[in-house]
C-alpha cells in the first residue's frame, strides 16, 4: 500500500500463515458445502461442522507464534479504507514518523506495528479488535476514527486488561460516562474544542447563532460543547438544523439557516458532509450574510483540498494549525513533508502524539509492560512539548489537556492551510 | 329440485371483446356435457368461469343452489369442482404420488394445515393416492419425479388429481389437446371409464369423442350459446355445420396453377414440441412460388406449431427447413426474417405503443409493397394510420398484422388462422385479402380450421392431423371426400 | 414565501439529476426487462471518470462528453460477458442478483483507483458563482441543470416518439418476438438501451458532481432514489418518470425543510405505499 | 423448464433424498451425529479468537437458515430480511439495556417484534409477485433502515447502541457457543419439518404452478404468509442472537446490503436447503474473514460470488427458483 515500516512487514509474513490455514480452511468449508448441496439433504445438524474442522487447523498453526515475547506488539485498528481512510493514514504515518525518530524501539525493544481495518462498521471493527488480542496477542492496542467503534471495543478491552490509546474518536463519554481504566485518549473529546469557540464567537462574530451539525451523536456534542459557552456568554440559538449523515443536498438545510437571521452559523458535519455543505454555503450567497465558523475537523486539510477555494475565510477552533508557531511543530512539518511530500492534519499530529506516549510509557517501565493497569499509569505520568503545543493526559478523565486554537482558512504560498488566529488556551474535559 | 350446478345469462367482456354473452346452463348430477365450438367460441373462458378463476362480468353462476360466481378458485376445488387445465397442471419437481397427495389433502378438512408431519408421513394419504393412481392407470409411475413424465401420462396425473378430490363435478378442458392417436384413446377410454356418477363438463375440438361421451351438448360459437341438446341433434344441426364450416361455402377463385412452378419452401422430415409435449411428428410440405397452399387441421394437430417452428419461434428437433434452396434449419427468427419468411401470427400480436403506421414501416424492405398499396388493399388501415394498434378491432388487426408483414415484401407469407374468431363478413374480407395476394402472385402458406375458407382460395391443401401430414391435394379431392372430411376435420 | 420558492427550484434542480438517473433505469427496464441494481454505481463512475478527465484535460465539457462514453465501454463489456446470457422471461430475478454483484464490484473498484477520500468538482467558469433572482440568489449552476434535466426529457421524448430507432425500441419492449420476424434484432435493441442507459446514469454523475461531492456511498444511496422513482412513474414507462422525480424530489427537499429526520421515511412510504397499491406507477390508470 | 426441473428433483429436495446405493440406513444419523459433537467440540478447545468467528458463523447461519425457507421452499427472494435480522438486534439491545437482562425475555420478545413487522408487511409484499416483492421487501427494510438512522434518541443513530450488557449465560462464551449451535440444529431441524409438511409443500407446490395450486384448493396467499412470518421468526432470532454475541448493534444491521449478504449466503448453499445456507453461510463467515484480511476489496469478493453464482448457475437451483417465481408471476399476473 506504501512506505513498508520494518514493524508491517514482519507482521505481513506472521499474518500470512494464519491466512493461508484460514485459506485452506475456507476453501474445504467451500468444498464441502458444494459437495452439500450436491445431494441437498436436509438432515439437521451438520452444517456446523465447517466451523470446527477449519477453526482447528487456524488456531493450531498461531500456536508456535505465541512463543516470543521480545518486540512490543502493537496493534493498531483504524480507518484504512471508507471515506475515513484519509485521517486513518494520516494517523498511521504520524506514528510511524515518530517512531522513526526513536528508531522503531523503546527501552530496546522493537516496537512491531499490527495494522487492522477499522471499517465504517463497528460489527467488524469490534472483530478486529478481538483478532488483535485474542488472535496475534498484541501488548498495546491504539487506533479508532469512530467513536462508536471506540464505546463498543472499550468494554471489550477493559475486560481483556489490555492498555488502549484512543488516537482519533472524540465521544465525550469515553472521558465520562464509559471512562475505563485501561483507556486513555491522546486526541481530543468532541465537547472540549467546540466549548473554546463559543466565547470567542460571542465575542467577535455576533449575540446569536444558527447551529448546524450531522444527526448524530458526535454532531451533538459538537454542537453543544459550543452552545455551553456560547450561551454562558449571553448569546442566543436562534436556529438549529440537524442533517442525516451522508446528506448530498443542504438545500433546504442553508434554506432554513438563512431565514433564522442570526448574525452567523456554527456547525459541524462530518466527513463528505461537511465538504459538500461547505461548497453549497459558498454557493447559496450566505457567505456575505451569514460567516460560517466551524469545528475545526470540517475544514481540516484532509478535505481542505477538495473544499477549495469555498472554504476560504471559514473559521473554527481546533487543538492544532498547520502554521502553529513553536519549533516542535516546525520541525514536524519539515519531517512529515519530506517523508511522505504532503501537508500534514492534525491526524498527523495525533499519530506522533499517540505513538510518542506509547514509546515513553515502555521507557518509563522499562519495558515491563506486562500489567495493563501499570501501562496506564505511566502513560497517565508522561507529559511533553507537542507540536499541538503543551501535552499531557489528565489523570481524572484519562483525556488529553491542550490548548484549543482559533484558525481561518487561508492561503498561504498558493495552497489553501489553516493559519492560527488566536490561542483560545487550554482545556480540559471536564469529565463526569 | 335445483340443478347441481346452474349458469344464467353468464357474460364475460375482456377490455371490449366479448368472450361470453349471456349464456345459460343447466347440469343435473350424474350428467355428461359436452361443450363445442370453432376456436374463439369461449369454451375455455365459460370453464374458467365455473371454477371462477375468471368472475363473470354479467350473470350468476350456482352450485346446489348457492352462488359461487366470485368465491374464488380455492374455495371452488373445496366445494367439490375440480378441473383439470388445457395445458399441463401439475408439480413438475414433486414425485406423481406427492402430486395426487397434494390434490387429495387440500379438499381433506384436516392435516392441510399440518406444519409438524412429512406429507408422506400423513396416516393413509399415501395409500389414497396409490389407489387414484391405479384408475388412471399410473401406479407404476408413483415414485417418478412428475416432470419426466410423457405428455399423455400428464393428462393421466391431471385426471388423478382430480379424482382424488372426489370431485362431484369434473371439468375437462380439452383433455385430448396435443395428445399422440395411442395417447388420445387412452385418456378418451380414461374419461368414458369414470364413475357414471360423476358429473362431468367436457370442452373439446375432437367432435367424434366429445359428442361421443357426452348426453347433453352446448354449442358456442362466438360466445353465443348456438344450440343445446342430445348430441344426435348437434349432430344434425345445420347451423353447428354452418359455424364449422365458417358461413355459405364460398365460391371458389377458378384459377389455373402452373404446375411447374419452383420449389421456394421446402420442409423435411420437421419434429418440434414443446418440452415434454412433441407436438410434430415429421411433417414434409412444399409450397412452390405463387403458390397459395391450405395447412388444414383441427385445433392441437399442430398447425401454429408448424408455423412457428418454419419462423424459427419454436426450435425443430429434426428435420430441415429450405428457403430458396438455402437451409436455414439453423438459423433464428430474425435471420429467417431477412431470408424472406413472413409470419402472420396467431392471434396476431399486434404491438401495444406503436400507431398502425409505425407498425407498418417497422419491418419496411423496398419492393413492389409499399405503404400506399397496402392502405390500397386495407382502406380501414388508411383512415386508422394515427391509431395505436390495439385499438383496431380483430378483423382491422388482422389487416394490420397482414400489412406490417407485406411492407416487408416478404418471398413467404406463413398465415396463421387468420379467421380466427372473426365474424363471418369479416373473414369474407380477410379471405378477399388472400385473393387480392395470389392474384399479386404472393406466395402464401395459410394454416387454417376454417376449412371452406381455406378451400375456396388454396391452390393445394395439406391436411395435418396429430403432427403428421394426412393428405395432399387439391381442394377439390378433398371437398369430395366427406369421409375423409369428417374423419380428419370433424365436419 | 421566497424561501419555499428558492426551495423548489433546488428541489428542481434536484430533481433533474434524479431523472437523468432514474430515466436510465427505467429505459433499461421497459425495453430489456433488466432492473439494473449497479445502476448507481455506474451514476457514481460516471462522475469519477468526469473528476479524472477534468484534472487532466481541465475541460469540463469534455468531461461531460468523456465520462458517459467511459462509462459506456465498462457496460459493454458487462453487457456481453454477463446480462446477454440472462435476456428474456423468467430472467429478472437473476438480472437482479447480477446487477446487484455489479454494484458491489464498480463501487469497490472505484475506491480502489480514486481512493475513499471526497472528491469534488468545480462547475465550469461560465457556470459559476449565483445568480440574483430578485426575490434570492439563486446558483447559477443549478438552473443549468435545470435546463440540461428539460432537454434530455424532451430530446429523449422526441426520439422515442419519432425516430426509427424510437421506433425499433418501442417495438422491442412491446413484442421482442415477433419484432424480431419483423426484422428487428432484438437482442442488439436490447443491448444498445442498456448501455444508453448506463450513458445516461454516468451523464448524471457527470452533472451532478460539481452540486454533490464524489464519495462512496453516493451509489446506493442515489440508486435507492432512482428505484423510488421509477417505482412510482411506473416500472419501464419513460413518459412519467421526469414528474415523478420531482414529485420525489419535492418530498424529500420540502420534507428535509420540515421533518428533517422523517424526510426519507416520506420518501420510502410513498414509494411503499404505490408499489401497494398502484404497482403500475401512480400517473398509470389501473390495468385490468 | 422441465429439465431443470428433473434435475432439482435429482437433489432431492422435492422428497426424501434418493437412496445413496449401499449405504447402510444407520450410517447418515450416526455420521451427523458424530459431526455437531465434532462441530461443537473443536472451536470450544481452540477458544480465543476460533471460538469467536465460530459463533460469529452459528448465529448469521440461523439467519440465512430463515430466508432460505423462503426463498428455497416459496421461492419468493425477499432483499429486505435485514429487516428482520436488525429489529429484533435492537429488541435484544433496547430490551436489555432498559428492562431486563431475563434471556427467556431478551430472546422471545425480539423475535415476536421481528414477526409482528413480518406480519404488518407480508400482506402488502405478498400482494405482488417477482420483481414487485423484491423491491417491496427492500423498501419495507429501508425504511426501517432510516428509522434506526434518524431516531437518535432511541437507536443512538449511525452510532449504534454499544456496550450491551451480556448476561452471565452469554459472557461464558462456550455455554453460548454450544447454546448457538444447539439453537442452529433445532432451526434446521423445525425448518425441514415445516418445509416437508403440508404447509412447506404447498407453497413449493405453488412455487413451481400456482394456478394450480389454487385450483386444487389452497388459499395461496394464507400459506405464504406462513412461512414469511416462519422465515421473519428464523432469521429474527438469528438477529437476536448476533446481537447477543456482539455486545452491540447498529444501523447496518438493517442496511440492504446486509439483505444482499443474507441472499449470497443462501445461494452459497445452493439457495435450495436450508442446510445449505447453514454451509453458505459458515463459508461466508469465513471467506470474508479471510479476504478482509488479504485484501481492501473484499465488496468486490461479495460482488464476484455473486455474479459467479448466478453465471455458473451455482447448484443449478437458483435458476429454477428464480424461473419459477417468475413464470408464477406471469400466469397469475393475468
Amino acid at each position: 500500500m506504501r512506505s513498508a515500516a520494518a514493524g508491517r512487514t514482519t507482521k505481513g509474513t506472521r499474518e500470512d500463515d494464519v491466512r493461508f490455514n484460514r485459506l485452506a480452511a475456507a476453501s474445504a468449508a467451500v468444498a464441502l458445502l458444494l459437495a452439500a448441496c450436491g445431494n441437498g439433504d436436509d438432515d439437521p445438524g451438520a452444517a456446523p461442522e465447517e466451523t470446527g474442522t477449519e477453526d482447528g487447523t487456524e488456531d493450531g498453526a498461531e500456536e508456535p507464534a505465541e512463543a516470543d515475547g521480545e518486540p512490543v506488539k502493537v496493534g493498531v485498528v483504524i480507518m484504512t479504507s471508507g471515506v475515513y481512510a484519509q485521517l486513518g493514514e494520516d494517523t498511521i504515518d504520524g506514528m510511524e514518523l515518530y517512531l522513526g525518530t526513536v528508531g522503531n524501539q523503546a527501552a530496546n525493544r522493537p516496537i512491531e506495528l499490527i495494522i487492522e481495518d477499522e471499517t465504517p462498521d463497528t460489527g467488524t471493527a469490534l472483530e478486529r479488535t478481538r483478532r488483535l488480542i485474542e488472535a496475534e496477542e498484541v501488548d498495546i492496542l491504539s487506533g479508532l476514527i469512530s467513536t462508536g467503534s471506540a464505546y463498543a471495543v472499550a468494554e471489550f478491552v477493559s475486560q481483556s486488561e489490555v492498555p488502549f490509546v484512543v488516537a482519533n474518536a472524540g465521544g465525550n463519554d469515553l472521558a465520562r460516562a464509559q471512562r475505563n481504566d485501561y483507556i486513555i485518549r491522546t486526541s481530543f473529546s468532541n465537547w472540549q474544542n467546540n466549548y473554546a469557540v463559543g466565547q470567542w464567537y460571542y465575542d467577535n462574530v455576533g449575540e446569536t447563532v444558527a447551529l448546524i451539525a450531522s444527526d448524530y451523536a458526535a454532531g451533538a456534542e459538537h454542537m453543544n460543547g459550543f452552545r455551553e459557552s456560547f450561551e454562558a456568554a449571553g448569546g442566543e440559538v436562534v436556529e438549529e438544523v440537524l442533517t442525516p449523515l451522508g446528506s448530498t443536498d443542504f438545500s433546504a438545510a442553508l434554506g432554513r439557516l438563512g431565514n433564522s437571521g442570526a448574525d452567523g452559523l456554527y456547525g459541524f458535519l462530518a466527513g463528505t458532509d461537511g465538504v459538500i455543505f461547505v461548497q453549497q454555503y459558498d454557493q447559496s450567497g450566505l457567505r456575505d450574510s451569514m460567516p460560517l465558523v466551524a469545528s475545526g475537523f470540517m475544514v481540516e486539510e484532509d478535505v481542505l483540498g477538495e473544499i477549495g477555494e469555498a472554504a476560504l475565510g471559514v473559521r473554527s477552533g481546533l487543538h492544532w494549525a498547520y502554521d502553529l508557531d513553536n519549533p516542535e511543530n516546525q520541525e514536524f512539518v519539515r519531517l512529515w513533508e519530506e517523508e511522505y511530500g504532503r501537508a500534514p492534519s492534525v491526524y498527523s499530529v495525533q499519530g506522533w502524539d499517540t505513538a510518542r506516549v506509547i514509546v515513553e510509557a515502555i521507557e518509563a517501565l522499562g519495558g515491563e509492560i506486562g500489567d495493563g493497569a501499570a501501562v496506564i499509569e505511566a502513560m497517565l505520568g508522561v507529559s511533553f512539548d507537542s507540536p499541538r503545543g503543551s501535552f499531557s493526559i489528565d489523570p481524572e478523565t484519562h483525556n488529553v489537556v491542550h490548548h484549543v486554537y482559533l484558525r481561518e482558512v487561508a492561503e498561504i504560498d498558493g495552497e489553501i492551510h489553516n493559519t492560527v488566529l488566536e490561542d483560545l488556551g487550554e482545556f480540559p474535559d471536564p469529565g463526569a | 329440485m335445483a340443478p347441481l350446478l346452474q349458469l344464467e345469462d353468464v357474460s364475460k367482456h375482456f377490455a371490449g371483446v366479448v368472450a361470453l354473452d349471456g349464456v345459460d346452463l343447466r347440469l343435473e348430477p350424474g350428467e355428461r356435457h359436452a361443450i363445442i365450438g370453432p376456436n374463439g367460441a369461449g369454451k375455455s373462458t365459460l370453464l374458467k368461469v365455473i371454477s371462477s378463476e375468471l368472475t363473470a362480468t354479467r350473470g350468476r353462476v350456482s352450485f346446489e343452489g348457492r352462488d359461487i360466481t366470485a368465491v374464488g378458485p380455492a374455495r371452488i376445488a373445496q366445494l367439490g369442482i375440480s378441473r383439470t387445465f388445457q395445458t399441463s397442471g401439475f408439480f413438475a419437481e414433486d414425485r406423481v404420488v406427492e402430486n395426487v397427495m397434494l390434490a387429495r389433502l387440500a379438499r381433506a378438512d384436516k392435516g392441510r394445515w399440518q406444519a409438524w408431519r412429512r406429507l408422506d408421513r400423513i396416516a393413509g394419504l399415501r395409500d389414497r393416492a396409490l389407489e387414484t393412481l391405479a384408475l388412471v392407470g399410473l401406479e407404476h409411475r408413483a415414485d417418478t419425479p412428475a416432470a419426466a413424465l410423457s405428455h399423455g401420462e400428464h393428462r393421466q396425473l391431471e385426471i388423478a388429481m382430480a379424482l382424488a378430490q372426489e370431485p362431484s363435478v369434473l371439468l375437462a378442458d380439452e383433455p385430448l389437446a396435443g395428445l399422440a392417436q395411442a395417447e388420445r384413446e387412452q385418456i378418451a377410454q380414461l374419461l368414458r371409464g369414470l364413475d357414471a356418477g360423476l358429473t362431468m363438463i367436457v370442452v373439446e375440438h375432437d367432435l367424434e369423442f366429445a359428442l361421443g361421451i357426452a348426453d347433453t351438448t352446448t354449442v358456442l360459437h362466438l360466445g353465443k350459446v348456438l344450440s343445446q341438446g342430445s348430441p344426435g341433434q348437434v349432430r344434425e344441426d345445420p347451423e353447428v355445420e354452418r359455424i364449422y364450416t365458417g358461413g355459405r361455402s364460398l365460391d371458389e377463385v377458378k384459377r389455373d396453377v402452373t404446375e411447374t412452378t419452383a420449389v421456394q419452401l421446402r420442409v423435411r422430415g420437421l419434429h418440434a414440441g414443446y418440452g415434454q409435449a412433441a407436438v410434430l411428428h415429421g411433417i414434409d410440405l412444399e409450397v412452390g412460388t405463387g403458390e397459395i397452399v391450405g395447412l388444414l387441421g383441427r385445433n392441437g394437430m399442430g398447425k401454429s406449431t408448424t408455423l412457428n417452428c418454419l419462423m424459427g419461434l419454436v426450435s425443430a428437433t429434426a428435420g430441415t427447413v429450405e428457403v430458396d434452396g438455402t437451409d436455414v434449419t439453423a438459423s433464428g427468427p430474425l435471420q429467417r426474417s431477412r431470408s424472406g419468411l413472413g409470419l402472420v401470427p396467431q392471434g396476431r400480436r399486434i404491438m401495444t405503443d406503436l400507431s398502425v403506421e409505425e407498425q407498418l414501416e417497422l419491418g419496411a424492405r423496398p419492393g413492389n409493397w409499399t405503404l400506399e398499396r397496402v392502405y390500397a388493399l386495407f382502406p380501414n388501415l388508411a383512415d386508422r394510420r394515427k391509431l395505436i394498434g390495439t385499438y383496431l378491432s380483430g378483423g382491422e388487426q388482422q389487416m394490420l398484422a397482414l400489412g406490417r408483414v407485406l411492407m416487408r415484401n416478404p418471398g413467404i407469407i406463413l398465415m396463421d388462422e387468420p379467421s380466427e374468431g372473426l365474424s363471418p363478413l369479416m373473414v369474407s374480407v380477410v379471405r378477399d385479402a388472400l385473393v387480392k395476394l395470389s392474384e399479386q402472385g404472393e406466395t402464401v402458406l395459410l394454416a387454417e380450421q376454417n376449412v371452406p375458407m381455406a378451400l375456396s382460395v388454396a391452390d393445394r391443401i395439406y391436411v395435418i392431423d396429430r403432427g403428421e401430414i394426412v393428405f395432399e391435394g387439391r381442394p377439390f379431392e378433398l371437398r369430395d371426400d366427406p369421409t375423409l372430411l369428417r374423419k380428419t376435420l370433424g365436419v | 414565501m421566497t424561501l419555499y420558492l428558492s426551495q423548489f427550484l433546488h428541489a428542481w434542480a434536484y430533481a433533474s439529476i434524479l431523472y437523468l438517473l432514474a430515466l436510465g433505469l427505467s429505459l433499461t427496464f421497459g425495453v430489456g426487462r433488466v432492473l439494473n441494481l449497479a445502476h448507481g454505481g455506474f451514476y457514481m463512475l460516471g462522475g469519477y471518470l468526469g473528476y479524472t478527465v477534468l484534472r487532466q484535460l481541465d475541460n469540463f465539457w469534455l468531461a461531460v462528453l468523456l465520462a458517459p462514453v467511459g462509462a459506456m465501454l465498462v457496460a459493454v463489456v458487462a453487457e456481453r460477458l454477463v446480462m446477454r446470457r440472462f435476456y428474456g422471461h423468467g430472467m429478472e430475478l437473476h438480472q437482479i442478483l447480477l446487477t446487484f454483484g455489479l454494484a458491489f464490484v464498480i463501487s469497490d473498484g472505484i475506491r480502489h483507483f480514486w481512493g475513499a477520500r471526497i472528491l469534488t468538482v468545480a462547475a465550469p467558469a461560465l457556470l459559476g458563482g449565483t445568480v440574483d433572482l430578485g426575490l434570492f440568489i439563486f446558483p447559477r449552476y443549478r438552473l443549468f441543470v435545470i435546463v440540461v434535466g428539460i432537454v434530455v426529457a424532451v430530446g429523449l421524448w422526441a426520439l422515442i416518439k419519432y425516430s426509427a430507432a424510437g421506433v425499433k425500441i418501442r417495438a422491442a419492449a412491446a413484442d421482442g418476438e415477433i419484432a424480431q420476424t419483423l426484422g428487428v434484432h432484438t437482442t442488439r435493441v436490447l443491448a444498445t438501451t442498456f448501455v444508453a442507459g448506463v450513458g445516461l446514469a454516468a451523464f448524471g454523475g457527470v452533472i451532478a458532481s460539481p452540486m454533490m461531492a464524489l464519495a462512496q456511498g453516493v451509489d446506493f444511496q442515489m440508486l435507492i432514489m432512482a428505484l423510488i422513482v421509477v417505482v412510482i412513474a411506473g416500472l419501464g414507462k419513460l413518459e412519467t418518470v421526469y414528474f415523478a422525480a420531482l414529485l420525489v424530489a419535492v418530498v424529500d427537499i420540502f420534507g428535509r425543510l420540515f421533518v428533517p429526520r422523517a424526510a426519507i421515511f416520506l420518501v420510502f412510504a410513498l414509494m411503499a405505499l404505490v408499489l401497494a397499491f398502484r404497482p403500475t406507477g401512480l400517473f398509470t390508470p389501473r390495468s385490468t | 423448464m422441465s429439465a431443470d426441473a428433473v434435475s432439482t428433483t435429482a437433489t432431492g429436495v422435492a422428497g426424501p433424498p434418493p437412496r445413496r446405493t449401499g449405504a447402510p440406513r444407520w450410517l447418515r444419523p450416526a455420521v451427523l451425529t458424530l459431526l455437531v459433537v465434532v462441530v461443537t467440540v473443536v472451536p470450544l478447545a481452540q477458544g480465543g479468537f476460533t471460538l469467536y468467528l465460530a459463533t460469529e458463523s452459528i448465529v448469521r447461519a440461523i439467519a440465512a437458515v430463515g430466508l432460505a425457507l423462503l426463498i428455497a421452499h416459496a421461492g419468493l427472494l425477499s432483499l429486505g430480511h435485514a429487516a428482520f435480522f436488525g429489529l429484533a438486534g435492537y429488541g435484544v439491545a433496547l430490551i436489555t439495556m432498559n428492562f431486563t437482562a431475563n434471556p427467556l425475555i431478551t430472546l422471545t420478545v425480539p423475535v415476536l417484534l421481528a414477526v409482528l413487522y413480518a406480519a404488518i408487511t407480508g400482506p402488502l409484499a405478498l400482494r405482488s409477485h417477482g420483481i414487485f416483492f423484491v423491491m417491496l421487501t427492500l423498501a419495507f427494510a429501508q425504511v426501517l433502515y432510516a428509522v434506526a438512522e434518524q431516531w437518535v434518541e432511541v437507536t443512538r443513530g449511525s452510532d449504534g447502541i454499544a456496550g450491551i450488557p451480556r448476561p452471565d449465560w452469554v459472557n461464558g462464551r462456550q455455554s453460548f457457543y454450544v447454546f448457538a449451535v444447539a439453537v442452529l440444529v433445532l432451526v434446521i431441524f423445525l425448518g425441514n419439518r415445516l418445509a416437508f409438511a403440508p404447509v412447506g409443500r404447498v407453497v413449493a407446490a405453488a412455487r413451481q404452478n400456482e394456478l394450480k395450486a389454487k385450483a386444487i384448493g389452497y388459499p395461496i396467499f394464507a400459506y405464504r404468509y406462513v412461512v414469511f412470518l416462519a422465515s421473519a421468526a428464523i432469521t429474527g432470532l438469528g438477529g437476536a442472537l448476533h446481537v447477543h454475541h456482539r455486545g452491540f448493534v447498529s444501523p447496518r444491521e438493517l442496511f440492504w446490503v446486509t439483505s444482499g449478504i443474507l441472499v449470497l449466503m443462501v445461494l452459497l448453499g445452493g439457495g435450495r436447503s436450508l442446510l445449505g445456507a447453514a454451509i453458505g453461510a459458515v463459508a461466508y463467515v469465513q471467506l470474508e474473514s479471510f479476504f478482509t484480511g488479504v485484501t481492501e476489496l473484499w465488496e468486490m469478493m461479495v460482488g464476484l460470488l455473486l455474479i459467479g453464482a448466478v453465471l455458473t448457475n451455482y447448484g443449478r437451483s437458483i435458476q429454477t427458483a428464480a424461473r419459477t417465481a417468475w413464470g408464477r408471476l406471469r400466469d397469475g399476473g393475468r
